[in-house]
């Protein structure tokens, strides 16, 4: 049996960035505020003093630009680790991203490849209010050219960095913010998972609750006190958001014939519709009852702490939505 | 300790009295508002503008009720020295429907219409086209406003401090950029996030006229308002003024402050632009103890005073969360 | 009857702008090359002669400062229309967009209102390559706080533009490119027509077919030759993808039992996957087969005709996921 | 006629008339790319390197072959200069899979790997962060090469050229930035887009060193770059060349040029890079009428090799659409 170590998500992601950074010398770190000051969510505190200031870079506040950079390393060789601070900034790099990092490969007919890792804090839940509690991930989703990652879990979170690492083209890391204090067992001793598959963390055959990233806990929770209604829900993280594992979702809701999506972001266009369309076209037949979302309410993410949580998915809502299939 | 300080620049005692209150009622209140953080009161992020008082009081005095105010996520100081009042900002940070954004914005968010205060922003740089937007329908409208738009030394790095100032200047806009220059963007030093510090220096690459001025010192923050105040007003031109400050606390409350020595802090707070001042009132006869007991306690009162509002205050029924999504029609 | 003129979808919206420049001294129009050189696409050739250049702005490539401009100016008591040149470069604008134009309402309490127009080109079939053929608008159609508006005929063209004007609130409008050569008949007398619908373009029993924008022209097409088949679609131009007419898509899909949505966006998270997703919760018993996504192939658009062609839906490709449903 | 122009500062005869074949390579090739286009040949966006032929030989003189490369979406001249067969060219506009980018990218997207041509960009000011980063790999690989980044004088004014600055002379990159200033931004002149119009001056605001030269000269561009990329070389440290030129057609084949006068052109083209240049070298006796003759010819013939392999190149399949937006595993 592997020995695993006790530790939170955020150390789980430094644990990650440190074996990178130490087996592969291409590999080297840039963001605002990943080096004096530890990372705005202290997940490269040390890292410095470990590594050096040529690896763990400072970058002025200028997203476009350090994501853009990160693009024209990648190309130069190197296997930059690009952090946005927060999914919030990261549309000043959208551009950058859409229009470079995820065409460069296809669009230079194969000649150039762009092995970027960008990770970036994402989501709500910490009273941040409108400016400051985005939930991008199915934006990203949309962009052909690029993977998405969305960690879940203590072990994910250190494991995607080394998968991330190893894809050669651009992969962007989810991590999402309530996460980062999160305890787990993790073997450090591990390779890098196998990210083109969903996991099941709970089997059940009542029903398929499909989720990813902050949305896990609240998830499983509902599972939880679904089983006391006798309801056996079946939780799936889907882990990459793109591409999809669309195989693991269909023989899910081949098995339970209902589904519920929960996705932290706005409903409408979220990658919960994605989802629902998916077992649309690929399980139609087998389905009881139409699917169902557990989206954020549309409105800009109110400061307020009753209304920010009135705002987001909650395991009363799943509950709620799963009692509404039956 | 300065002497270099300008004291009766600006007209009488009162005036300079005036100053020295607004100066003490950010510095209370913002006391009062980390108090409130550690209780639980207040949530969310909260960043102090403790040792930069002089740079929003000095600034607002140049302008008038008829001006626009573009502020950012640490805007406490800002709308203090606007004239909101703080009960209706301690509410808003308590997340009451009797805050200024009715409690969906927070600390970072304050607005208020009355006093044309047009927000704070949260994305860095974000407010800069903002401003000038509202330059530009002054000018289109035929109004001698100006929008004074605040912003760190961080934001310079972004590309919408260029931008901005370009389109500014080109279309003869009255913006009067103000670049609150506490040294640190978060944790990074000036000289770490600007291959060239001298950021009035940048306003040339726009042909716009600019100054720099010491914000610990809260009359030369004044008067170098009033001169880009004025300049602008008359010109309908963009001004940059550089405001060199520094924050004593840390960037938020949930910055532990390993980037700066304490040696560097405890220097700056030597030049503490409120102690600075008042020392200099006293040094010049016009501020004694019971002036500064009088105005701690009327400051302390209304403080208070504004803890109850906001505690009285009542929350937003959660019926009305997408109220004002978009207009009721 | 009212006096109808003929004229093309470009001179359509250059007569909405018109009107709307002449009526109300608080409409200006700014954006890039839309006084001297009269518009990327020839939309407001004349425009800066007859209004002079206060009100005629050439701005500098600046799409960041120039959305955010259009937003204060708004909140200033403008009526700004801002044209961002297409939607590919207004990703540089889009924090301005999500963070500010679609938030200052609600989250200062209803206290400010951002009445701003912004119009863009969109969409493919040029051979533009890999970035200047995006589909976004259903990455807009995400957004709560703004209105997007897609005016798929010459009608439509112009009276959007009016009644974009009449909203409080930030209202999105995206012009196909393809459309602008196209003519039709427009009543200039005509008011604003109401955004609040959606408009069925021709009715049919055998299956809906739900489309918007750049895309309508192919999916008229695929209809007619259906009709070929004894296949009676219903074609639903959404004119407004945000908000959704929900009640429109959900009548058509009862009494049809089966819908196809064809969407020049790449499919993965897709605004064709909200509306699979809103006819899954609300019209799932209505239907007698799963619903159907034509969209754009997941890669960044090639340069070649052939591969373009291939990538984006065509009128062949509708019929044949018709065909499939029955 | 520009009598200015030094003409034998770079070496002999074989020089100099290599950089007048490598101007009219480029001329001719557009020449024929535009006869295509109308034809139907060529599709999409076609922005032609018409009158600026100066500036991309000049340059790229100064470059070697692991020096490398960012363009814009008016490459044709960039990449003929770089050596980049224009076969390869054609076909790529043609849309063949023989094209240098297999036909995807067309005339805006020119990528060629084995001469570290990264990339024709169409996203105005796109490419700078890319050529930033391309010389962070250069300089943690500890590598002496450069980044030589071409934009135009409309990048100027998007944030990414200020970011980009910035960023570079923090972080003392080797990048080469090379501004394209043909005094519009499609059809808005440089004092319409810019509040201060002279574009080197701008580099101070970085502290980064700059010149400007007269693009239309093709030795005095060579000269400036020479002495450009010797800085960028020797100090690893960036450096701003602004070179002034002149378009002489419309921006894109889409363009009515309606925004600048046609004496205004005339007058441009009375120095045509190519004309005065040949001029200069005829009055030194360096150049007859059989030379110009035979580098007509030869480049006659070159064009017309390029123009067939396009013809004869492939069709991608369709089946491919998709191959490469991954890499295989
Ligand atoms: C675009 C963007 N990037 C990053 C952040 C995270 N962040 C918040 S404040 C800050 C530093 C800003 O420094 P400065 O502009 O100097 O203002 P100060 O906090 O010193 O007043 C950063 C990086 C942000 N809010 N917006
Ligand atoms: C971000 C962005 N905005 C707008 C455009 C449309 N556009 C293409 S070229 C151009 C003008 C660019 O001018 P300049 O940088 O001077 O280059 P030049 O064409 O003169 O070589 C514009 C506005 C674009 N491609 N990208
Ligand atoms: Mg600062
Ligand atoms: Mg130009």
């Amino acid at each position: 049996m592997p020995a695993t170590t006790k530790m939170t998500y955020r150390e789980a992601v430094r644990s990650g960035l440190r074996e990178a950074l130490r087996s592969d010398p291409r590999v080297f770190l840039m963001g605002e505020d990943v080096g004096r000051y530890g990372g705005a969510f202290a997940v490269s505190m040390g890292l410095l003093e470990e590594f050096g200031s040529e690896r763990i870079r400072d970058t002025p506040l200028s997203e476009s630009t350090f994501v853009g950079a990160g693009i024209g390393a990648a190309l130069g060789g190197m296997r930059p680790i690009v952090e946005i601070m927060t999914v919030n900034f990261s549309l000043l790099a959208l551009d950058q991203i859409l229009n470079n990092a995820a065409t460069l490969r296809h669009m230079s007919g194969g000649q150039f490849s762009v092995p970027l890792v960008v990770r970036m804090a994402t989501g709500g839940g910490r009273q941040l209010a409108a400016q400051h509690s985005h939930s991008l991930e199915g934006w990203y989703a949309h962009i052909p050219g690029i993977k998405v990652l969305a960690p879940a879990t203590v072990e994910d979170a250190r494991g995607m960095v080394l998968a991330a690492l190893l894809e050669p083209d651009p992969v962007f890391i989810f991590e999402h913010a309530t996460l980062y204090p999160l305890e787990g067992d993790v073997d450090e001793s591990a390779g890098p998972p196998d990210i083109t598959r969903a996991a099941v963390r709970r089997n059940g055959g009542g029903v398929t609750l499909i989720t990813y990233g902050g949305s896990l806990g609240k998830t499983q929770q509902a599972a939880g006190q679904l089983a006391l209604e006798n309801i056996g829900a079946e939780v799936i993280d889907l882990r990459t958001l793109r591409p999809l594992d669309t195989a693991a979702i269909l023989s899910s809701v081949g098995k339970t014939h209902r589904a519920v999506v929960i996705d932290e972001a706005w409903r409408t266009g979220s990658l919960a519709a994605e989802i629902s369309a998916v077992i649309m076209e690929g399980a139609f037949d087998d389905l009881d009852a139409p699917v169902a979302r557990v989206c954020s309410e549309e409105a800009p993410m109110p400061y307020a702490k009753h209304l920010e949580e009135a705002a987001l998915p909650s395991a009363d809502k799943i509950v709620t939505a799963v009692r509404s299939l039956f | 300790m300065s002497e270099t300080g300008s004291v009766s620049a600006f007209g009488d005692r009162d005036h300079l009295l005036l100053l020295l209150r607004e100066m003490i009622r950010i510095r209370r209140f913002e006391e009062k508002a980390a108090e409130l953080y550690s209780l639980g009161k207040i949530r969310g992020f909260l960043h102090l503008y403790i040792g930069e008082e002089a740079v929003a009081v000095g600034a607002m005095q140049a302008l008038t009720s008829e001006d626009a105010i573009v502020a950012t996520y640490r805007d406490h100081g800002q709308a203090l020295a606007r004239g909101i009042p703080p009960g209706s900002l301690m509410a808003e940070m308590f997340g009451k429907a009797n805050g200024c954004s009715r409690g969906r914005g927070g600390s970072m968010h304050f607005f208020d219409a009355p006093r044309r205060f047009y927000g704070g922003y949260a994305i860095v740089g974000g407010g800069l086209p903002i401003a000038v937007g509202l330059a530009l329908a002054d000018k289109l409208q035929n109004r001698q406003r100006v929008t004074a738009c605040f912003f760190g030394d961080g934001a310079v790095a972004e590309g919408e401090f260029h931008e901005s100032m370009n389109l500014a200047a080109l279309w003869g806009l009255p913006v009067l950029f103000l670049c609150e220059n506490n040294l640190y963007a978060m944790g990074t030093a000036l000289n770490r996030h600007q291959s060239q510090i001298d950021i009035s220096f940048k306003a040339r690459a726009y042909a716009i006229p600019s100054d720099s001025v010491d914000g610990m010192d809260v009359t030369a923050v004044e008067e170098a308002a009033r001169l880009a105040v004025q300049t602008v007003r008359e010109s309908g031109f963009p001004y940059l003024l550089e405001v060199r400050a520094y924050r004593f606390r840390a960037h938020s409350m949930a910055d532990p402050d390993l980037y700066r020595t304490k040696q560097e802090i405890e220097t700056w707070k030597t030049r503490d632009p409120i102690t600075t001042f008042s020392g200099r009132l006293r040094g010049r006869g016009l501020l004694n103890e019971s002036d500064l007991a009088a105005i701690e306690s009327a400051v302390g009162a209304e403080i208070a005073e504004a803890v109850s509002f906001a505690e009285a205050g009542p929350w937003e029924p959660v019926s009305e969360l997408t109220k004002d999504v978009y207009t009721a029609r």
